[in-house]
């Protein structure tokens, strides 16, 4: 209990850490790419929560996300090598304020949420994961469909944003 | 004595991987090269690049080979011969191997050398072709085997090999497996004539030592990872399971290679284009054939 | 073996490898030193001798496809824990997810007839 | 050995130094200068004597130079040495100079049996010296760029290493690049819009951005230093500091103001090469909006558009002299948005200019320097010096004899079509058919005619496996395709693209055979006897690339005046054509399959 205690705490911290490095850094890769870890410890964490399917789902998708993140960073931001030292904070304090809100308020959910009854017996991973299919085919069927549909929207979306650039073109010249 | 046999494996694996490599380069077995390559690359000048984000630099050979001896963690060469049985394993090969585009990004932007930087990029361009070709079929497997354990996967197997049940997702699978390690003829971030050695053109001496490393465990673990998925693992009859495992894995690493050899090097576009105007919906057909199977002959 | 176990042996593992990594690189510092040298620490173009950086905007001609990749990259998160119940649950899982996916594949004609699916 | 390691003092590691060394001897990787088809056209079989081809100069330990070469080439050679991680050492081949390489570590004929004495002399040579306790720097002119650092606020403070200013605390940043340069001289200086450290003497493009370079504010002699200094950032000129720093905006470093108060770089950069209202007006409007916003209409100002209107930075890569998918000496700069060529500069590091010396030349050295010249095509070009100067003179060839110089001509192209293919098979990633074309290749150059026969059966198999090998016509159709007509005159013809063309080598392969059979035997041309003729004479030769063609002018028994129309020549502007806005792997493809000799371009 004790070890698992410690390991929750390191990749907490460790989370923290990459993330106070996406804004210290000058590059763009290396910002993307420090978001990428500190998701990667937050998958991490899950996994010393014993659930392995978010953790691993969690490690495994952010990979592929923030390096796509990262290459549309490089593509549309100014000096995505850091040659330039541009500094990566902007509007600090709104951003600051909004930052201690947010913190306080998940704080303030954390403690003050029902959380009901703490499980005393962690389900295998297996487990875990036939509930979860179970739940998605049952009683969550409606959000799952319609998460389809989200998705749906989000590609139409992405479709429209991807294939205006050739218009642009038209404008241009 | 598990732990031993499978360092035992992983060293001889990727000493093997290493021989093959060089034959379907050069077309001659020499059961000394990769020895003696280990050796020069030792003893050569590990140059560091003049301005380079030095963190990049070194962490993607190290990140390279973690990811490839961490996706070989879940592969079983025998019933009780494997490092972890996760129940996830499946996925959790994803999960590692989605990290060796993170280091060629990395090893690829590091150097601030174009041939290097194009190579990341363009492996980038690469996994958004293969990434669905791999987890739709491995979908498909765990439909039959109805669990993302490895070890579940071979003994759903046991009447018959996925080969043969989903003979559409071994095809994917397999041509996906070979672009995730970057072997020819998909081998667009390193390609000797084209980018000069693209994502690996940076490195010498010992940490390129330990860059091809992790691309001879990457290619040893994907080929692992075809012969436990559909090629029924450690199943085979006379000879012990961990012999099967090994013979399959050689076997399947030989015709990777060997099929690099007779083909030209794909052009990232076409690559693309043929993944997601052919592959997935291939992948979603196969999906749903595996489906009706599934419930209709329950093998 | 219980699951933290088998992560602690997968930590262990990368830990394990970093450290033989490490003991390679104790190995090759002792065998000799790098030398500083002009010219040598420029990134090789073809024995051209180029020091223009190259950390500059990329321009990836596959944007298209990696907005649509995203996309399905989160509906594969739904698709693991159907196929393991899939089996168990029948006819429900095969329409259930049919409809979800033909929604998907409604999504990816969308955008291959709209000219996503090509280098921009 | 020069190109030595230093070892570490520490004798307990002696033991593993020398197993290394050993291992070293064995595993010999050469990057060969000029490149891997010259070593082919000389007959070297580089594998056989124990020598892997390297990719380029970081995977090599071994520079194998394959002499004579022009400075141009020795200077490519001596960046890549540069390049290569030591140990590492010298191999030369053949006669002639090698400075400003280091001297050789072994040296040899540029033959296979040189080459093999050569690799065995280089192989004790790791073996006893991979490591020493002292070396010694390589040093170039090539390398001699030094790179300056300077502190954008105060110019005077120039120092070779980066770091702090001593006066301001900032950054040092590179300077120019070109040397010493004078940073303070009178003439107008150019800097970025975007990056303020970036100063330089010539207008050009930003090397961090690329975008162009403006005129610096002020009259030349651009006063840094002068008395009521402000200091503007570039993206709010609304922002103006008695003193440098960052920008409480966006960060930027803040720059000196220019003479005329608050119109900053950012204006003067509008002005400069845009100066469109529209976008300055909407530039505002964002502004008023959200004033710490960074509009990108403004930043990526001056950037140049790439095809789909999207704004990018490009860079200029070199892919050669020493790149291994295309010929050796061939130096083709690409300018790259993205991995999209949008620009081409193509050259030869090797090219000669073709001037006569004054007085003329006598026929044989000029039969002979072409010979030299024309690396990959030695005969064809000599019989073309050879029947051009029978037609000066008025001399009538034999028949026979021309049938036995028209064999030898056949049996260069066939060995080049299949140098070609060796090299299109490197590129394409094809290694069997590499190094069957290359074998097929080195064992034709030089075969007798009671050999070609032998070699029938091999040949039309490579040609039948290349028809037969899955997906390589669809990865070459469309690529390259040439709506030029005329300018094309190689195999394929006008409205080809690479496939076309791969299929028309193949023909030619096959119609070279039919004709080595025709001419029934081979003779190399000898200088016909001119002595004291004059008069003009043309001829033409049909070689592997297209016709050449050579006009003379004899003025008693020496050569006065010469005209020279190689194919390469002819054909190196395609290159534009074949390689704008394609895919890089695609561009490259291109090139190589318009089949151009460096050897062949005029200087």
């Amino acid at each position: 209990m004790t070890a698992q205690v410690f390991f929750l705490a390191a990749f907490g911290l460790a989370a923290v850490w990459f993330g106070i490095v996406v804004f210290r850094t000058h590059s763009m890769v290396r910002s993307a790419l420090a978001l990428l870890f500190s998701q990667t410890a937050i998958g991490a964490m899950f996994l010393v929560m014993q659930a392995e399917f978010l953790g691993v789902l969690q490690i495994m998708m952010m990979a592929t996300e923030m390096s796509i993140m990262a290459i549309f960073m490089v593509m549309f931001m100014m000096d995505p090598g850091g040659l330039g030292e541009m500094d990566m904070k902007h509007q600090r304090k709104l951003s600051l304020a909004a930052g201690v809100i947010a913190f306080l308020a998940a704080i303030g959910v954390s403690v003050f949420a029902d959380w009901g009854p703490a499980a005393t017996v962690v389900p295998s991973a297996d487990e875990q994961l036939r509930m979860l299919g179970i739940e998605l085919l049952g009683r969550s069927m409606l959000i799952f469909e319609s998460a389809g549909l989200t998705i749906l929207t989000a590609m139409i979306a992405a479709t429209a944003v991807a294939v205006q650039m050739p218009a642009k073109k038209e404008d241009a010249s | 004595m598990s732990t031993l046999i499978l360092v035992l494996f992983l060293l001889l694996g990727t000493y093997f991987v290493a021989v093959i490599e060089e034959w379907s380069v050069t077309g001659r077995l020499r059961p000394a090269g990769p020895v003696r390559a280990a050796l020069r690359l030792l003893g050569t000048e590990s140059v560091l690049a003049r301005k380079p984000d030095r963190l990049f630099f070194e962490v993607a050979p190290v990140l390279l080979l973690v990811a490839a001896i961490l996706s070989l963690a879940i592969i079983p060469l025998a019933p009780g011969l494997i490092v972890t049985d996760l129940a996830t394993g499946a996925l959790f090969f994803n999960a590692a191997l989605a990290y060796v585009l993170v280091a060629l990004i990395m090893g690829g932007w590091g150097p601030d050398g174009a041939y290097a930087m194009i190579g990341g990029w363009r492996f980038l361009g690469q996994l958004i072709g293969y990434a669905m070709l791999v987890v739709m079929p491995i979908t498909a497997v765990a439909m039959r085997s109805e669990s993302l354990s490895t070890v579940v996967i071979v003994q759903s197997q046991e009447q018959l090999w996925n080969i043969l049940y989903q003979p559409l997702g071994f095809v994917l699978f397999a041509l996906a497996g070979m672009a995730m390690a970057f072997v020819p003829p998909f081998d667009l971030p390193t390609g000797a004539g084209d980018l000069a050695g693209g994502v690996e053109a940076e490195y010498t001496g010992v940490r390129r030592l330990v860059f091809r490393l992790g691309r001879m465990v990457l290619i040893l673990s994907v080929a692992s990872a075809m012969t436990v998925f559909y090629l029924g693992g450690w199943l085979g009859p006379v000879l012990p399971g961990w012999a099967w495992s090994a013979i399959k894995i050689l076997v399947v690493t030989a015709l990777m290679l060997a099929a690099g050899r007779a083909l030209p090097r794909v052009r990232e576009a076409s690559f693309l284009a043929w993944c997601w105007k052919l592959g997935i919906p291939l992948a979603l057909v196969n999906i749903f054939l595996v489906g009706v199977l599934v419930l209709v002959v329950p093998l | 073996m219980s699951a933290l176990q088998q992560y602690g042996i997968l930590f262990a593992l990368t830990l394990g490898s970093i450290g033989f990594v490490l003991s390679l690189y104790a190995l090759a510092r002792a065998i000799g030193r790098n030398r500083a040298e002009p010219g040598k620490d420029v990134p090789a173009t073809a024995g051209s001798l180029s020091r223009d950086p190259v950390w500059v905007r990329y321009h990836a001609r596959f944007g298209g496809y990696a907005l649509l990749f995203l996309a399905f990259d989160m509906e594969m998160a739904f698709m693991y824990p159907w196929s393991v119940v899939y089996r168990q649950e029948g006819l429900v899982a095969l329409l259930d997810m049919g409809v979800f996916l033909a929604i998907l594949f409604l999504g990816l004609l969308y955008g291959w007839s709209q000219g996503a699916l090509r280098r921009q | 050995m020069f190109g030595a390691r230093q070892s570490t003092p520490v004798a307990l590691f002696a033991p593993l130094r020398r197993l290394v060394a050993g291992a070293m001897a064995r595993d010999l990787r050469a990057l060969v200068v000029p490149g891997a088809d010259v070593a082919l056209a000389a007959g070297l079989d580089l594998a056989a004597a124990g020598l892997a081809l390297a990719e380029g100069p970081r995977q090599a330990n071994v520079l194998l130079v394959i002499l004579p070469l022009p400075a141009a080439m020795l200077k490519a050679a001596s960046v890549a040495y540069a390049q290569m991680p030591r140990p590492r050492a010298v191999l030369v081949l053949g006669e002639g100079e090698i400075t400003p390489l280091p001297e050789a570590d072994a040296t040899g004929a540029a033959s296979q049996e040189g080459l093999e004495k050569a690799v065995a002399t280089l192989r004790r040579a790791f073996a006893e010296g991979a490591f020493a306790t002292e070396v010694s720097d390589f040093d170039a002119p090539a390398l001699q760029t030094r790179i300056e650092y300077t502190c954008p606020m105060h110019p005077e403070v120039v120092s070779d290493e980066p770091g702090n200013c001593p006066k301001c605390g900032m950054n040092l940043v590179e300077a120019g690049g070109d040397g010493g340069h004078e940073h303070h001289h009178a003439a107008a200086q150019y800097t970025c819009p975007m990056h303020p450290e970036v100063v330089s003497d010539e207008p050009g493009n930003c090397p961090k951005c690329g975008m162009n370079l403006v005129e610096a504010e002020g009259d030349g002699g651009h006063e840094h230093h002068h008395a009521a200094a402000q200091y503007t950032c570039p993206m709010h000129p609304e922002v103006v500091s008695d003193e440098p720093g960052n920008c409480p905006k966006c960060g930027m470093n803040l720059v000196e103001a220019g003479g005329d108060g608050g119109d900053g770089h950012h204006d003067h950069a509008h002005h400069q090469h845009h100066g469109q209202d529209g976008e300055d007006a909407q530039v505002g409007w964002l502004e008023r909006i959200e004033p710490g916003f960074m509009s990108m209409i403004e930043l990526t100002e001056g950037t140049p558009r790439s095809s789909d209107g999207l704004q990018m930075e490009w860079i200029d890569v070199p892919f050669g002299p020493l790149f291994p998918g295309l010929p050796g000496g061939l130096t083709l700069d690409l300018t790259l948005d993205g991995d999209t060529v949008a620009g081409v500069q193509v050259g030869s590091a090797v090219a000669e200019d073709w001037a006569l010396p004054d007085g003329g030349l006598d026929p044989d050295t000029f039969v002979a320097a072409l010979g030299v010249q024309m690396r990959l095509s030695p005969v064809s070009y000599r019989l073309l010096a050879c029947r051009a100067l029978q037609a000066a003179a008025g001399i009538t060839p034999l028949p026979d004899e021309d049938m036995l110089h028209d064999g030898a001509l056949a049996r260069e192209r066939l060995a080049e079509r299949l140098l070609w293919l060796a090299q299109m098979g490197r590129q394409l990633g094809l290694p069997r058919i590499e190094s069957r074309a290359a074998g097929l290749s080195r064992a034709i150059r030089e075969a007798a005619p009671s050999e070609i026969d032998a070699l029938r059966g091999p040949l039309s198999g490579l040609v039948e496996s290349l028809r037969k090998t899955p997906f390589l016509a669809r990865r070459l159709r469309g690529i390259g395709r040439l709506d030029d007509q005329g300018v094309w005159s190689g195999p394929g013809g006008a409205g080809s693209d690479a496939a076309t063309r791969l299929t028309a080598r193949l023909d030619g392969v096959m119609a070279d055979l039919a004709e080595l059979k025709r001419a029934g035997g081979i003779s190399t041309p000898q200088t016909p006897d001119v002595t004291g003729v004059g008069g003009h004479g043309h001829a033409t030769v049909e070689t592997a690339r297209g016709p050449a063609h050579l006009h003379l002018e004899l003025s008693a028994g020496r050569i006065v005046s010469a005209s020279l129309d190689t194919p390469s020549n002819r054909h190196l502007p395609l290159v534009e054509t074949v390689t704008c806005q394609a895919e890089l792997a695609d561009a490259l493809v291109a090139v190589a399959s318009l089949d151009l000799s460096p050897w062949e371009v005029r200087a």
